[in-house]
């Protein structure tokens, strides 16, 4: 096997998971994990907001340039590939990449409102597929815990997935990437069914009735299926099964108390990069029985 | 002497156990049916194995009768009596007990179904042990075929029998082959024109050898039977001698009649009263519509010989040939005898008729149109030379409403079956429209698209994606003029929601019907029809082209609405059947016939010579024998059945004063023994 | 009267081979389901049907008899079924004066397309012998003799 | 509802506009419901996800941009990843609200969607990338009746250093808000 050197790969956190806000403890265990064993990871210089649903939603051109202006400012930084942790932030690039390369007007009008050219060979990756390509055999390699009987549902929601065929990751209806990591990790994965449903993402303050009622299935879900945590790759899956868990037990009535980690948090885990540096002590919902599962 | 009697009772898989308990059928049977000497049950009778079961069994055992007890006989009685003529016993010991088409299928109560299952058994072992052996009847095979309508079904029949060497005459009502499949614009779902691919094959058939064509012909009457079927045609008395006529067309371009609407134009175009239905027409000669006609008008009226007329003798007078002209108004129906050994009925079908939408405007409205009428307007050989026009004003619709299942799946218009060509001949419609008129507007009312066929689907969906039809799910509730547009009332479910169109032009997807006469043509072939009188095939799946009479087969739309591909398909079997019967010179015939007490010396004969049997007989098969003395002086007359005429009905014998005639296979100890060994309690 | 409740008459049914029968095979087919007092007997044609067929059956304990074939017109061999209308015409008044009630008798033209009025007809048929109660006459004029009363009479 | 079509009324397309807008086909569509049987918020929808796209096929501009399902869609994609004809549901959506907006005529009922878009891009229009508490409140300002929501969360949030009071402004905040003024 060949020795691979450091890679140079741009770092797009995204407004979620920055520090000092709501899923904060996502980019610092993403960051930690990379640290201990991934590729070295660099921030994009003054990364601007991809706009989120609220631009795709109202306005197609002000999405696309957004999202753009980050893959220019990655070009011109010379990246061949940008980390997007957040799958809001790497399903918008991607797709407006995508829009941009189909349609030579859209380009243009982009280019004029970023004032800067976009030549759109930048590869954007999703934490799933970083991990994959880069870190596999690095986890299996420095892997100092492994959890006692820690029983996991990977849970992937919409954005990693869908479109399928303009993000090209995974089996859309029965993806495995983040159960094949859960299980570097020492934890058992648990099958389970809805493992690709929608949470009702930024609806959490607008609906938030839709957010409670798609949140209760996930939870009893898993929670029937034997899961100890539920596993998560994005910020807003996050937010809702874990923010949320206290008032969606109260709505429908049931206790879940179940524990909703990154997958980054997994896999600091098992590397032993201590609890409080990789975030855990920042969810609602208590973390503790997955770090003694790591003890 | 008792027969030795196996009973195979089969489990059709489950269809006939899980409601009947088959093995305690079998254990019944053996325990309470003396002469029984083996049961057993099996999983699939009818197959291979099941069949090597029976083979073996009666070797094995020495069965001299055998039931098996499983599906209706029409099914597998053949199967099951071939095999035992492989084991060497005789198959007339061979009887079937229905017990699922009769019994599991019909009663889910599995004590029930049980029980009758048995009583079934029992009743058919009880006939086994009066059957007797039979011998197959040999009768002798003319090889000629019969094929009733040229339409492509029987075009495609007649070419296919000719082409395998055997004689054809070919039937047609009209004065042209060709069906309805000539009027049609262009097919589906490769849009090649019908006249293009139809009248090479019209020629094709004309010309060939093989082939004998009677147009503007019916059949008078068939009898005979399986190999030997005499037919009387009528040749209609046409007034056109087709072996003078030239088809100059002299006559038809000086009659002064020519506001007749054109049938094959479907009343869009006019024709003269001596006409040729369309200009390729086969064979390519006029006739005169006596109907129409002022000459045979004047003549009826004045009663006199319509050459006595002299009201207008335009067309014989321009009639170029010479001495004897090709015209002969005198001329009278002609019947022909002749004998075939088999016949295909390709008889098709008709077009919904007008006026029994009244909520469409029931053929009031010049500009709702039918499908058909829709063909030839399409038709570049047709009244508009193939530009869409409405028929009112001659003016191009801008806005078209298709209404699909106008007389199909409407059972409230006595017709609750699909017709299953509309779905694809108005998606073909809304694209030649399209076609022709760019910025038209199509609308399609449907319940269903129901496309099946290869390519079907992909087509129907081009004419929504790619040529713009806009297809909306309901049915159209009224269709009522307003100004010089037709106001549609519809409704689309699909967004629950009323729709209200102003179009230019209505076209009707009419069903598909059968002919008017169907129903008394059946009853003439002695063929059975459906409660919509589409012709019985004699079964959905197995025979799909022979009728319930033997000999006869079906090809086309007389058995059923279908497409042009699946009528040529089935007239291409019909053919092969018909093919496989004339390749032989004797048949053999099940050995159902009655036979007169004929038990020696012949002056025991218990017949009276009475003759009521002759009298009920459908087949004229009872002929008289005379029974005479060594110096022979006649002793008496008694009568005798000619086998290869009977049929096997078993009137005579149900009829006969002095119980003389017994119906092989079905004589009175066998229907006894059945009856007496029902289960009464 | 508890017994008569609990009555399942027995019907005996004289089907034609090409139309009743094969309609009675396409209930089946359309897995339609009726009364399983029926026990039918398969001939080529009704108008091959002997009456004494039918008295055999009463006879031997039938309580109720069916007759069917093609409709007028459509026989295969025909005529055959107007022959057995007439016959049975004639055959009518005779079972009556010999004290059976023809309503235990019944004549039906059932197409093989027929498959649903089959299940209706010979659900008629054992509903109206049902009703009828059990055909005793033959036991009686065993039994009891010449006193038995006419069952005609009594309906 | 009532479909009127005559010849005058043919003349506008609303398909074909959706199609020169965003290339999504909606002839393609022949309504088999795929897209409803799997949409998550189907049930809070006035009209199914299909019949939004027959609204398109039919040229029912008026009922497809005044529904309130355009703005409940939440953009899952599992409609236009299961599409048997692969119309794109989602991304239609995303059109339908475009053009919603501009014509005025986004539904009262889902206002606080609406709103919630707003604030968020206003947000991103300030400061380049999105301040949650300020974005927050300018919402809850907004729409006072949301006001008393997550009265748990917010402060629990804070304390777990969550919610940043001070608004993190990017260098290049005015090309974005360049951006913005360019995309309008």
């Amino acid at each position: 096997m060949q020795i691979k050197e450091k890679t140079r790969i741009g770092y797009y956190p995204g407004c979620a998971i920055t520090m000092g806000s709501s899923s904060e403890e996502y980019g610092t265990s993403v960051l930690r994990v990379a640290e201990a064993i991934g590729p070295e990871l660099e921030e994009i210089h003054d990364w601007n907001c991809c706009g989120a649903s609220s631009a795709h939603a109202t306005n197609h051109k002000l999405s696309t340039a957004l999202s753009i202006r980050n893959i220019s400012l990655a070009e011109q930084s010379g990246f061949k590939e940008i980390l997007a942790p957040c799958p809001m932030c790497s399903q918008r690039l991607i797709i407006s990449q995508k829009d941009v390369a189909d349609d030579e007007e859209l380009k243009k009008d982009v280019e004029d409102a970023i004032e800067m050219p976009c030549n759109g060979d930048v590869k954007i990756l999703n934490y799933l597929e970083l991990i994959k390509n880069y870190c596999m055999d690095e986890i299996a390699e420095k892997r100092k815990k492994t959890p006692k009987d820690l029983k996991i549902a990977s849970y992937y929601g919409c954005l990693l997935l869908r479109p399928p065929k303009v993000l090209q990751f995974d089996d859309p209806e029965n993806p495995t990437s983040m159960e094949e990591i859960v299980e570097a990790t020492g934890a058992i994965s648990v099958d389970w069914e809805l493992k690709t449903n929608c949470c009702g993402g930024g609806f959490t303050l607008s609906r938030t009735d839709i957010v409670l009622k798609l949140t209760n299935d996930i939870l009893e879900c898993a929670v029937d299926a034997g899961a100890d945590a539920i596993a998560v790759a994005c910020p807003m899956c996050h937010a809702n099964l874990d923010m949320r868990q206290k008032k969606i037990e109260k709505e429908y009535n049931r206790k879940f108390n179940i524990p909703i980690v990154y997958i980054s948090e997994l896999i600091g885990l098992a590397l032993d990069l201590g609890p409080i540096s990789l975030g855990l002590n920042k969810h609602f919902i208590d973390t503790e029985s997955v770090v003694n599962a790591f003890a | 002497m008792g027969k030795k009697i196996g009973v195979f009772v089969c489990h059709c898989g489950t269809n006939i156990s899980a409601t009947v308990d088959v093995e305690k059928v079998a254990e019944e049977t053996k325990k309470n049916n003396p002469g029984v000497s083996y049961t057993t049950t099996y999983k699939y009778m009818c197959s291979d194995p099941g069949q090597k079961l029976l083979r073996d069994k009666i070797k094995e055992e020495g069965l001299t009768g055998v039931v098996i007890a499983a599906c209706s006989p029409k099914m597998h009685e053949h199967t099951f009596r071939n095999a035992a003529i492989k084991s060497g016993l005789n198959p007339y010991h061979v009887e079937i007990s229905n017990i699922r088409e009769q019994c599991s299928w019909v009663h889910p109560d599995k004590p029930v179904g049980t029980e009758k299952s048995t009583d079934l058994v029992r009743m058919m072992t009880e006939k086994v042990r009066k059957d007797k052996s039979l011998k197959p009847i040999k009768v002798h095979v003319t090889k000629r075929a019969l094929i009733i309508g040229g339409g492509i079904a029987g075009i495609q029949a007649a070419l296919d029998i000719a082409d395998g060497g055997h004689e054809v005459i070919m039937v047609e009502r009209e004065a042209s082959i060709g069906g309805h499949m000539a009027q049609l614009s262009e097919t589906f779902p490769t849009l090649d024109c019908s006249q293009c691919i139809m009248t090479p094959k019209m020629v094709e058939a004309a010309q060939h050898d093989n082939i004998t064509m009677h147009t503007w012909s019916e059949i008078e009457s068939i009898t005979g039977y399986l190999g030997n079927f005499d037919v009387k045609i009528r040749k209609k008395a046409r007034s056109v001698d087709l072996d003078l006529c030239t088809g100059c067309s002299s006559c038809w371009q000086v009659c002064p009649c020519k506001k007749i609407k054109s049938e094959f134009d479907m009343g869009l175009a006019n024709r003269t009263a001596i006409y040729i239905p369309f200009p390729q027409a086969i064979p390519s000669k006029p006739v005169i519509d006596r109907e129409n006609c002022i000459l045979f008008k004047d003549a009826r009226k004045k009663n006199i010989k319509p050459n006595d007329s002299k009201v207008c003798r335009k067309c014989i007078d321009a009639c170029p040939i010479a001495p004897v002209k090709a015209i002969d108004y005198n001329q009278e129906d002609e019947i022909i005898d002749v004998k075939v050994g088999a016949i295909i009925v390709a008889t098709g079908f008709r077009e919904l008729e007008d006026g029994l939408y009244g909520e469409y405007g029931g053929g009031k409205y010049e500009d709702v149109i039918t499908g058909m009428q829709f063909e030839r307007l399409a038709s570049a050989s047709g009244p508009t030379d193939g530009k869409i026009k409405r028929p009112s004003d001659g003016k191009e619709p801008e806005i078209v409403v298709f209404i699909q299942c106008v007389g199909s799946r409407d059972p409230s218009k006595g017709c609750s079956y699909c017709s299953k060509t509309c779905c694809m001949y108005t998606a073909k419609h809304t694209m030649l429209y399209k076609h022709k008129v760019h910025h038209g507007h199509a609308f399609v009312f449907y319940i269903d698209i129901r496309c099946a066929g290869k390519g079907y689907e992909e087509f129907s969906q081009r004419a929504i994606e790619e040529e713009g039809a806009t297809y909306l799910r309901g049915r159209v509730s009224r269709v009522y003029k307003k100004g010089d547009k037709l106001i549609v009332l519809g409704a689309d479910t699909l967004t629950g929601s009323v729709v209200e169109i102003e179009a230019d032009m209505v076209v009707l997807a009419s069903a598909m019907k059968a002919q008017d006469d169907a129903e008394q043509f059946a009853q003439k072939l002695s063929i059975q029809y459906d409660k919509d009188k589409f012709f019985s095939e004699m079964h959905p799946k197995l025979k799909p082209v022979e009728s319930s009479s033997a000999g006869i087969f079906l090809a086309g739309t007389c058995q059923g609405p279908k497409d042009i591909p699946e009528t040529v398909a089935q007239a291409g079997a019909a053919a092969s059947k018909v093919l496989a019967l004339l390749s032989s010179d004797e048949l053999e015939r099940e050995p159902v016939v009655a036979r007169v007490d004929r038990q020696l010396p012949p002056v025991f004969s218990t017949c009276i010579g009475c003759f009521y049997c002759q009298k009920v007989c459908p087949y004229s098969a009872i002929e008289s024998e005379d029974i005479k003395a060594r110096d022979g002086s006649v002793i008496k007359t008694v009568a005798r059945v000619n086998e290869g005429l009977c049929q096997g009905c078993g009137l005579c014998a149900a009829t006969c004063r002095s119980k003389s005639i017994e119906l092989d296979g079905f004589n009175d100890e066998q229907i006894y023994a059945e009856i007496n060994a029902v289960e009464f309690n | 009267m508890a017994e008569e409740t609990k009555f399942e008459p027995k019907i005996v049914a004289f089907l034609c081979n090409w139309c009743t029968y094969a309609g009675a095979d396409l209930a089946g087919t359309g897995r339609n389901q009726y009364q399983a007092n029926v026990r039918v007997i398969k001939l080529p044609c009704t108008g091959g049907i002997d009456p004494l067929f039918l008295i055999k059956a009463f006879e031997r304990g039938a309580d109720g008899i069916l007759v069917s074939g093609c409709h007028p017109g459509d026989c295969h061999y025909n005529s055959g079924n107007y022959h057995a209308r007439r016959r049975w015409n004639v055959f009518r008044p005779l079972l009556e004066f010999c004290g059976i009630n023809p309503e235990r008798i019944q004549f039906s033209w059932i197409s093989a397309a027929e498959g649903g009025k089959w299940v209706e007809t010979i659900n008629g048929v054992v509903d109206t012998v049902r009703a009828l109660g059990p055909f005793e006459g033959y036991q009686k004029i065993n039994t009891i003799g010449p006193d038995a009363s006419s069952e005609s009479s009594q309906t | 509802m009532k479909i009127k079509i005559t010849t005058k009324e043919l003349k506008s397309d609303f398909a074909k506009e959706v199609k020169d807008r965003s290339g999504i086909d909606v002839k393609k569509c022949y309504q088999c419901g795929k897209c409803t049987a799997g949409c998550p918020v189907a049930y809070e929808m006035d009209y199914m996800p299909n019949q939004i796209i027959r609204f398109v096929q039919l040229g029912l501009k008026r009922e497809a941009l005044t529904s309130r399902t355009i703005w409940l869609c939440a953009s899952c994609i599992t409609c236009t990843t299961r599409c048997p004809k692969e119309v794109k549901i989602a991304e239609l959506m995303d059109v339908l609200r475009e053009m919603s907006l501009e014509e005025g005529l986004a539904n009262p009922l889902e206002k606080n969607i609406t709103t919630f878009h707003q604030a968020f891009l206003n947000s991103v229009k300030k400061h380049g990338r999105i301040s949650e508490l300020w974005m927050l409140n300018e919402y809850k300002m907004k729409r006072p009746k949301t006001a008393l929501q997550d009265l748990i969360i917010g402060p629990q949030m804070l304390s777990k250093g969550k919610l940043s009071f001070l608004p993190h402004d990017i260098k290049g905040k005015d090309a974005v808000k360049r951006i913005f003024e360019k995309c309008k």
